[in-house]
């Protein structure tokens, strides 16, 4: 067989989106410095140029208009595909999101359809600070009515985002902004990788580790090396926040007895808390260990590299202190 | 006068609706028998008539949690919103709504929001998405004077400008956000004025007046099909209830009884009703006719919304997505 | 002993903005209909009359000044305690609170303080809908450096707001609106009930259930019932959601074995997710039964009575399926 | 000129900080040694300058993710300031917020905050507590013609203007907001115009021109001193190198290498110089000695950054709260 072509993270966004645009009229992009700059991290780069700034909209930094231009023409017949240059950047408009875009069809008894994609970027390891490098995604799952797309791999960021386009609802498209460089297999033309479907990337009879994100990769590094050790560590990727697979999530669970998340947000309130959840409901009689969460500590992200890269973003030791924490339990 | 009589009558029918639409929330809400908040537009009526006879159902509104005379003035069918009012399964948004939440999307109606401000963005990506498929469509936005000071509305104002997408903001300025009167929730007098900081037209009109309303809409409404943007209308209107059914004594905590008894000597539907038989235009019988023709088709929806049953408890978890 | 005086929970609140306007001159109240109206739930009724409009602003409907104005008048030295009316309105000014308020004291190093208290009402069962009835409390708990209230009862609102307003850092005050006719014995004068302590409603040994804010009552009315069918319910109500009293909830956990969360936001990312995360990671051995929440369902408040008070909010029905499921286990 | 000579010096010698300060960040970046992201001020040294001669230590600025010149015109140390770029811990916020959050409370700086438009209600909000404390002060806001747009900075100027509270709303439009020109983000050339919107006076200066910029500042505090409330001053500059560091040939994608260079002959220093030695305020002899102890000074700073400590990782968990 031969191997696929490598594309970027990036590129296999920037070639959806073209795909998008060049397949449906009524996709469109709006965002601040999509256009002229090719988005902040590259990830629209040429697509303004190529159709035209109808198509490819920069917009004033104004976070609300942006979403309620994403919602009111999403109802009048668009797909539009906004952008939020950073997740940080979403309280400022999060009225929008969690209360019109989230909520409309459900307060309305169905009335609309809102088929809007907002794309926004996490994560730290840039020196971006408070403002600039949160992983905030864990709090929107708290706000029904939104889909929440956490892509892992250059593959699942393009199959992904069709998707969403595709998906007639809301759909949060959070693209971790160290991703953008990774390489990867990706397909030639449309495809689509489904909602609520997690990968599992590893497989592992020992424990389970969900894993979100950059974080994904990390935790393979561990995984192939602890295979060497004699441990088995299934890596799961839930691709999407919401819907949830649970059923893979469980299914693992119930093999190895032991779980492990590792995500890039705050401790508290964290995306693993909820996995943790469901567990603690679910499968309970199957719980051999604690269920371990390495992340991010509960403090804004601070500036500094040492504090950044050295303490704050969860890395591969952390995740090798919590499989020896939970294999004592075996 | 130069507007067809049919047209009159029109405005005087649909201001006759919503203000016995609404009475009829009063005397309900009164017996405790509507389940939730309601916000009256009576007394505002002649704005959004005026505004929305300018509309055909093509056209879209977005609306507040003031709301019910936005939804009946642009064609909304009195009996699904008496069954929302009252969450009923045949209201319009299967009672999922209420009062602050009645869409009604086959007749433009994108729907009303109970987040003040938060109509301006979406009346402007409605706007937007007009003007992509270009439609012969326009956006009316309705908001009041106390959402003005929300940074959406100011956020939408300046995109909307910018883009000169086919919206008109319509301001009901009746002189409140609840209990703050506008000389304590803002500097300027003149809402209007604020257009000029996007570089659009801005007009004050007598909101009390429906035919004031109308041509200035109608002018918005030329401008916009046109393709040059949107347009501020702010119309000087008063609420003659309190800010929702259960502000004790219609809002005297904050206003006074004069002031309240100087703008119902305005009401926009009596003088409306004056005005037409001084001017000849129709005879008071005819204008009975009308109401006594409203009266029971408010009395209809009445019935409709308390012979409807209820949402079965499970259908709570319905219509979260499409 | 005689019997204290009994206040309703809005009499309370009444009542120690009172004694803290009267005793800090540096204290000044800010919000949307808080003056001649006297709040919209009357919790600010006579405060204007009596301290005059510069202490007891009313604002414009612009939340994100409010907040504004709270953070930057307490960094120069005042002791704001702002009103976002209704917690569904904190979205359109959550930047305010989650990256500023919140962020200030972490990313500048602790150069400055922030007095500030955030009052806000939450809660369905009036018809409120989907913008006027959330319960979002567990979004905020995500966001590092805010300290979040939840009183429970007439005597702990007063006593925590006390706390709060002597805390320097920004604290979000969440009033159950559905409990401001709650009555129950108030001490007079100044007090105050500690952050960081649960308190222990109902005492036994066979189940824990943590409860929030209006839903602690409807607990109660369970734990008394189950008494005499002979379970021993533990009724635990957190106070606080930061801090967390995460020991007095594993104390009573390690004794009982088996957990419930009762809590009025909705299910996903719900509080009750982080209390079964800290079970499953700090007390896995002492688990007997699944953790089950009782929550809202993960849709948006509506309107209709059926479907709100019937079927939404979390009721004594739920909480004794919740307790007949885990005594399954016993 | 009217002015004495050793303020018009202090003048040059503040805007050579910051422009020294900025080309050492700018050799330092190119090198990869500055672990963030830095938004240069450098071309609009005049508006920071100019502005913040008019304030004491007493007083108060927020300034922005463009935030070093701010920092040095209010009185920030260049030391503390650099080692922050660099993340260490004898950095003003002990490394904790780097080049887009330095704060100096000392010297009364609030603080830079990294979400554009954010500012403002904080700045509303120190001057509400300003007037509250009866103090003597008054608080400038620095903020963009991109943050123009945002909400915030509505319902700041409307809360400020209602209030009357001593705040100056220091407009720094330098044309862009990041890469879209100000034509392609508002349909105003003027953005002091919104000023009416909320009744306080608004006003252009030229912000290469630090005595113009100067004199408008100082109108707008003896306003606020006076109680009569805040002022809007639009700035009209110019930011000579791309919008951060590492924006490829210093913004050419979304602008001309003429307009850039049309600008450049604009230099806020270089324009001062002259002129103070053509008016014979200063020999050039002087200006340079001034020149070579800036550059030492920054150098120290430089050397100061490099010396100092990181902190250890575990402080991350340090200064959540009070
Ligand atoms: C963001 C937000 N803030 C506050 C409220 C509470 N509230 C509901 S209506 C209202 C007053 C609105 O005033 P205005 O815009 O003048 O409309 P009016 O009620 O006078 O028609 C307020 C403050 C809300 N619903 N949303
Ligand atoms: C709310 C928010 N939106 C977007 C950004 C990303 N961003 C950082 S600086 C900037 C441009 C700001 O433009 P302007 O206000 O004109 O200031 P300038 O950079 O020109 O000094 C943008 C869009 C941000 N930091 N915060
Ligand atoms: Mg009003
Ligand atoms: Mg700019």
């Amino acid at each position: 067989m031969t191997k696929m072509r490598e594309l970027t993270f990036r590129e296999a966004v920037v070639e959806a989106l073209d795909i998008a645009l060049e397949r449906d009229p009524k996709v469109f992009l709006l965002g601040e410095d999509i256009g002229y700059y090719g988005g902040l991290f590259q990830a629209t780069q040429g697509l303004m140029q190529k159709y035209g700034e109808d198509r490819v909209m920069d917009s004033p930094i104004s976070e609300s208009a942006i979403l309620g231009a994403g919602i009111g023409s999403a109802i009048v017949g668009m797909h539009p595909i906004v952008e939020i240059m950073n997740i940080d950047f979403l309280p400022v408009c999060m009225d929008q999101l969690v209360n019109q875009a989230a909520k409309m069809h459900y307060m309305f008894g169905g009335q609309m359809k809102i088929p809007l994609v907002i794309r926004t970027t996490c994560g730290a390891g840039r020196g971006g600070a408070a403002h600039h490098a949160q992983a905030t995604h864990a709090a929107f799952m708290h706000f029904p009515g939104i889909k929440i797309v956490i892509p892992g791999t250059p593959h699942d960021v393009k199959g992904l985002l069709f998707t969403a386009i595709e998906d007639e609802n809301p759909v949060l498209f959070i693209e971790d902004k160290m991703m953008y460089n990774l390489k990867g297999e990706v397909p030639e033309g449309y495809y689509t990788v489904p909602f609520g479907k997690a990968a599992i990337r590893h497989e592992g009879k020992d424990i389970t580790i969900v894993a979100t994100m950059r974080m994904i990769h990390k935790a393979l590094t561990v995984a192939n090396e602890m295979e060497k050790e004699g441990i088995g560590i299934e890596v799961i990727d839930p691709r999407t926040l919401c819907p949830l697979d649970k059923e893979t999530i469980l299914h693992s669970f119930k093999k190895t007895g032991k779980m492990i998340i590792v995500d890039e947000g705050n401790r508290v309130g964290n995306f693993g808390s909820e996995v943790a959840s469901i567990i603690a409901e679910e499968a309970v009689e199957y719980i051999q260990a604690p269920i371990l969460k390495v992340t991010a500590p509960h403090v804004p992200v601070p500036y500094s590299p040492i504090l950044e890269k050295e303490f704050y973003i969860p890395n591969e030791d952390g995740i090798r202190k919590a499989i020896h924490k939970v294999m004592e339990y075996a | 006068m130069k507007y067809p009589k049919s047209m009159l009558l029109e405005m005087l029918k649909k201001m006759m609706e919503i203000r016995y639409f609404e009475e009829k929330v009063v005397d309900q809400y009164a017996r405790g028998a509507v389940p939730g908040l309601a916000h009256l537009y009576i007394g505002e009526e002649a704005v959004a008539v005026g505004a929305c006879m300018n509309l055909t159902d093509e056209d879209y509104i977005t609306s507040t949690h003031r709301g019910h005379g936005h939804c009946i003035a642009k064609g909304g069918d009195l009996k699904p919103m008496m069954a929302e009012l009252f969450g009923k399964r045949t209201g319009y948004c299967k009672g999922k709504g209420g009062s602050m939440h009645i869409a009604a999307f086959d007749k433009g109606i994108i729907g009303a929001m109970g987040i003040v401000g938060s109509g301006g963005p979406i009346a402007v990506g409605a706007a937007l998405g007009i003007k992509k498929q270009n439609l012969d469509r326009v956006v009316i936005c309705f908001f009041g004077d106390g959402a003005s000071n929300e940074g959406a509305t100011h956020e939408a104002m300046n995109f909307a400008s910018l883009h000169k997408v086919p919206v008109i903001f319509v301001c009901e300025n009746n002189l409140y956000g609840i209990s703050v009167a506008q000389h304590r929730h803002q500097a300027i007098k003149d809402i209007a004025i604020r257009a000029a900081g996007y570089a659009m037209p801005g007009v004050v009109v007598d909101g009390m007046d429906v035919l004031a309303v109308y041509e200035a809409v109608k002018e918005a409404v030329k401008r916009a099909k046109s393709g040059k943007g949107p347009t501020l209308i702010e119309c000087k209107t008063y609420r003659f209830r309190g800010h929702h059914e259960g502000d004790p004594n219609l809002g005297l905590r904050y206003r006074t009884k004069d002031e309240i008894e100087e703008w119902k000597k305005r009401c926009p539907i009596l003088c409306f009703k004056e005005k037409l038989i001084k001017e000849k235009i129709a005879k008071k019988k005819e204008i009975d006719q009308i109401e006594e023709d409203v009266k029971r088709r408010v009395e209809e929806a009445f019935v409709y919304a308390m012979q409807s049953p209820f949402p079965k408890p499970e259908q709570a978890l319905e219509d979260l997505f499409a």
